[in-house]
């Protein structure tokens, strides 16, 4: 066990926040649900690649840097210090840019890497369908073989960054006498085809956080398979593991929120402002809990360094991260009192900020992922052993 | 950066494992609690021939030369058994000895405590009473302004009794002699200061042992008792009481971890660590004992069923080494009064940041 | 000593039960949240016609003459639908002016409530922002000595935009002037806090009402979708998850009821009780909000679904008149200062009274 | 609704609080769940009947008072006011007196109502056995007619009061071919028949508190059945509906342990002992959960004067006394400190008193008079209608 940074790591660290620093947008962008944010999101994302950190963990091949996990903590611990905006592109770096490494062909590597590195194309996902949520292996979007193309009919929902992106990247029924977990394809298509229609869904705060895609015979190019024909669920099941395991929620994220609510408690309290005697304790007990997450990220990453892999143990982090985000945010919320409520634009607003839009956001945290009920049961049945039926 | 054990250290934990699985069965542990002292110099001798009494010892003086980030692991495995042994007692004495800035207490006490010839004890304000107090051989205590050193005769001990057999607490008494004295003013305070965050991090090591051990307890009785024609354990009621622990567990765990190698490092946010740990883990321990009695049933409630006995060691570790209500005052007096988030792990806030509005996702 | 409902009180809650399901749909409130006052003059008429404004109005004055133990099963209603009429801005002002020593104003303005031609509203400094400012006709409002009845062209208002679209709120101000003037000091304080009283009252009736249909929209949904080929209410960490939040609703409800009738009566420890029920109340429907939510899963995080309308509602009824720290601080003064337990319900405690040791069972 | 007491509902509880200041011992008595203990506490139980105070709310006929609920409530509020011993007959005044009443024959009510008011007989239950807990449909003693007798055979266990009761009331299978509810007979039993073999079962605190009863052709007279034979499961569910719902925990129980806690938390500060910020808040908490509590046993009583019943609603009930109980206790023994794991006759226990025997005590309550599991299931079944399967 050795805790302390390397004299490379703490090199790595200066530089990246010496360039963050001159480079971070001083105002905040617009929201990414926006067209105008998701524009202004895009721009950011490529100036990031231009300065080498768009993609910290990839190869250099493929438009990252070529860092290990420790090193793209430490960016992440830069990136939230600085305030930096939230990733549009997330679905690409963490979820599908792994994925396409770890089973993709060389010619989809080099089609879909570089291009999804810059931002030029930014990605969707599109897992659920509106009988398959939960029940993710209830599938029934259909991508029927014929020739070199498959031709896709049916509906996906909650695809996140899905009113503005370019593709889209879900699990399809490739053969339709399957049933459940077998016969699904893992298939990447463009948004732009003949026969797709994007419909945004506006989430509780009238935000469009994600779409419900509409495939009418569309027709993808065969080679848009990613993994083998029928071995959609193992390939999915992959990339919800860096969904779940690590990539998804940075430590730093709730680091810097939790240190936000300890300057919130500090400002509420010097204002004189009402505070319940037992506000001390819980936002210490925040910041305590946002520290756990870190410590055992790093934990996982030591693992993955010498060769261990995320098992179900992705979904311990699940639950924690997701509580985690919610108690944080309800501390804010309290201290806000009558002002909690305010769009940050109101009048009397104040220092109310985005808590409360942070708080909607953390509110879909035990939901989307898979939501918390089922990594209950992951966690019982496979770290306790506990009878599935 | 490396936040993992050496395969070494893995090795050795399972040693212990493998041993107390063996010899401290909880027949056995329940049988300490009828016996006068609850505690056994033959099976004191055996954990010296594993070397744990003198693990934080330096080899020439004939221990293992280990720190805590070794100790910890250890502490785990004596926790999941119940063993009540006085270890933490004798690994807070050894660090303190150690520390004393006159080396001849240490040179005198560390080969025997080494060689399972001698118990170590620490009093500290933060804790009335003190656990083994009446089979150490020497006690470190505070008169106030200064750490005396006590043979066990110069010491007057009032017994209490504990709702957990394993734990034989006493108030201690004793006349504060000049030749007793060994440290005073500021340098007795951070001695103390040191042996209450070690005793602190070796309950919490503990407590995830008994937590691990109550779990599994429960998990295995949910697996085979049956009601309505099936296991319990389908349950999802069962199921998520259980998951929700072992989320606590984890957690627990990282922070204890860490602050072993503060403890270990003396690490400037040290005593924020240990609270952290301490915190974190005795309730993943007591959490563990209700969800594991709830999953139980009545059985459970029952003496004769062990549930109990891993229940009551995270009633009393929660309440050694400083209780919940000093580790949460520590903890707030870290990160609220002195700001300690600057010095948050690998991040580091700079003051009122701004904050992005837009792009949560 | 009855703690219930007589059958005519029943009888009106289901009369505006059924008024209110026909009129006030979900969609009816969301077409509201879209007009700039987010006010609809055409049903409060009908409201009117139902005597609801009127109320707590003496029959002479043209009103029900009823009283809070009226009101909250009414208010219940609203809370169900959502609605967010000045109904609680009004019942504060009536009881407000009914209770002045002078009674010109209260002749004045009084028959108008009950005629439905005049709305009513009360600001006290708990709640910086007044819900429905801009549509009062009259408004009180205290100088931070005396209180002022203010006609709506003496205030400046400043909107504020809350994230309930069905929440209205406002920063007054105005100039006081000796002619507004209509108590001073202590009465005005006392007015001041009975008005603060019955509106946290008037907010938490409506929680429950927010929460029992959360907790129905969830159930109804949990018992038609389907995942894993059954419908997702058999699973029990979703049965278990609303069995929570039934629980607290029933017993929020008993400190609703309690505190309709401490109200009612003014009753010694009314302020106590008030604030027990809109804690109580508040924490049901703010759980009802996550954990129907929560059942929902996606769908029930998008605009076009209705969860969200009532999870709004209970995030601004649980800031309304008093949030929950105002409360909770208002509840341990009663309780731990004012040693109130000696006039709890019921019982009364002795000072340090023995306690048997023995015979728990 | 009116909320004050009648001049008569004064009068009662004036008269009650100076019969028990007289009367109710001055030293505590020792535990029921030891000999000596029982003995002592039965003693107490027919100095309370011939004071007139031993069965409140049962009809004088029986031996009770003929009180009203509303009675029952006021005395009870004396009784844990002037700090009385525990109800060694809680089993035969709160479960079996009220079934008895009314399922049983004439001949029935006059032979045991007298004895159990006056605790010349003392009542175990007898419901659980090893394969029958949450389940208790599962039942597997036989009672099978004999003549005018019934043989019975198997094991009943968690008997509360079973080590030194005389009597025990529980379920048996009459018809032995039947499964699950059918088939089940109520049937009365003294404890002293031959073939009857009582094993004190002791709990975590290593007091006897129940018992396993082992029947080896044990042969009862018929006319100890209660109700009709195969009826069995219906009269249980009525007793267990005076368990959960109403009589087995009096609110003024847990208003008088929340005004400990207060006094706990005062005493607490003024020795200077430390607490936590939040404690204040939580005591009052505790206080206000127990006042509610009883508002809602009033709002029952007024529901069953005038005719109403207690259905799934008593799962609410056993639901929130079971977590309050447990809420109180963890909050007194955090207010205890270092103190809270002392045995009361520890010299340094100084007030520590008997929270931790409660808090021990109140560990079961999740559990027994069926588990808060199941209760949860009843809610969410019976009360909101989610689909059983």
């Amino acid at each position: 066990m050795d805790l302390t940074y390397t004299p490379e790591q703490d090199a790595f660290r200066k530089e990246a926040r010496a360039w963050l620093e001159a480079n971070v947008p001083a105002a905040p962008l617009p929201s990414f649900d926006i067209a105008e944010g998701f524009e202004a999101h895009r721009a950011w994302e490529k100036k990031l690649h231009a300065g080498g950190y768009a993609m910290v963990p990839w190869p250099v091949e493929y438009g990252g840097r070529g860092s290990d996990l420790l090193e793209w903590l430490v960016f992440e611990e830069e990136y939230y210090r600085a305030g930096a905006p939230g990733r549009v592109n997330q679905n690409g770096i963490f979820l599908l840019g792994p994925t396409i490494m770890e089973v993709g062909t060389p010619e989809q590597k080099a089609r879909f890497l570089p291009k999804m590195a810059s931002s030029e194309e930014v990605w969707a996902q599109g897992w659920s369908e509106p009988n398959a949520g939960s029940d993710m292996a209830a599938i029934q979007s259909t991508a029927i073989r014929d020739g070199d193309h498959y031709v896709i009919n049916g509906q996906k929902t909650w695809a996140s960054r899905g009113a503005y992106a370019h593709w889209l990247f879900g699990l399809f029924r490739t053969d339709p006498d399957s049933t459940r977990h077998k016969g699904l394809s893992f298939i990447l298509s463009p948004l732009d085809l003949p026969g797709i229609t994007v419909r945004p869904i506006q989430k509780i705060n009238g935000k469009a956080a994600f779409a419900e895609v509409f495939f009418d015979d569309v027709r993808v190019p065969a080679e848009n398979l990613l993994g083998e024909e029928g071995a959609g669920w193992n390939v999915a099941m992959a990339t919800a593991g860096f969904e779940r395991g690590l990539m998804l929620r940075s430590p730093a994220r709730f680091q810097s929120t939790a240190a936000r609510l300890v300057d919130l408690y500090h400002a509420t309290v010097e204002r004189g402002d009402p505070v319940a005697p037992g506000m001390r304790d819980r936002v210490a007990r925040c910041w305590m809990d946002a520290e756990a997450y870190t410590l055992n990220t790093y934990q996982t990453v030591t693992r993955l360094l010498s060769g261990g892999k995320i098992g179900a143990e992705a979904s311990l982090n699940k639950i924690f991260w997701s509580e985690l985000d919610i108690e944080i945010h309800e501390a804010a919320l309290e201290l806000l009192g009558p002002r909690a409520e305010l769009d940050p634009r109101s009048p009397a607003a104040g220092d109310a900020g985005s808590w409360l839009d942070g708080y909607i956001f953390a509110l879909s945290g035990p939901i989307y992922a898979g939501t918390n009920q089922i990594q209950r049961n992951i966690i019982a049945e496979r770290l306790l052993g506990l009878p599935r039926k | 950066m490396e936040f993992g054990f050496s395969e070494d250290q893995l090795l050795l934990q399972q040693t212990v494992r493998d041993f107390l699985a063996g010899e401290c069965t909880p027949e056995w542990v329940r049988g300490q609690w009828q016996t006068e002292t609850g505690r056994s110099p033959e099976f004191w001798s055996q954990l010296s021939e594993l070397g744990l009494p003198g693990l934080l010892v330096s080899e020439t003086q004939g221990g293992l030369g280990m720190d805590e980030t070794d100790l910890v692991l250890l502490m785990e495995e004596i926790g999941r058994v119940g063993l009540a042994e006085p270890l933490t007692a004798t690994a807070v004495g050894v660090g303190l000895l150690r520390s004393l800035g006159d080396a001849s207490l240490a040179d005198a006490w560390l080969p025997k405590v080494a060689a399972g010839d001698a118990i170590l004890a620490v009093a500290h304000p933060a804790s009335p009473f003190v656990a083994d107090a009446h089979v150490a051989d020497l006690l470190i205590a505070s008169d106030g302004d200064s750490l005396h050193a006590l043979p066990r005769a110069a010491l007057r001990l009032e017994a209490q009794t504990s709702n957990d057999g394993s734990q034989r607490l006493f108030r201690v008494d004793f006349d504060a002699r000049d030749e007793t004295r060994i440290a005073t003013g500021r340098e007795a305070r951070a001695l103390e200061a040191a042996a209450l965050d070690r005793g602190a991090l070796c309950s919490a090591a503990q407590a995830l042992g008994a937590c691990d051990q109550l779990i599994a307890l429960a998990a295995d009785y949910a697996g085979q008792r049956e009601q309505f024609g099936v296991a319990i354990g389908s349950f999802q009621a069962v199921k998520h009481m259980l998951a929700d622990v072992r989320v606590k567990l984890e957690y627990a765990r990282s922070h204890v971890y860490r602050a072993a190698n503060s403890v270990a490092n003396d690490a400037t946010g040290r005593s924020v660590d240990v609270s952290m740990a301490k915190i974190a883990a005795c309730e993943a321990a007591l959490l563990a004992g209700r969800v594991s009695l709830q999953v139980h049933g009545a059985i459970g409630y029952t003496y004769e069923q062990d549930v109990h006995v891993w229940m009551k060691r995270a009633w009393s570790l929660d309440l050694a080494f400083g209780d919940a209500v000093f580790h949460r005052a520590r903890l707030a007096a870290g990160v609220i009064d002195r700001s300690l988030p600057a010095e948050s792990f690998g991040y580091s806030h700079p003051q009122r940041v701004p904050t992005p509005t837009a792009g949560l996702g």
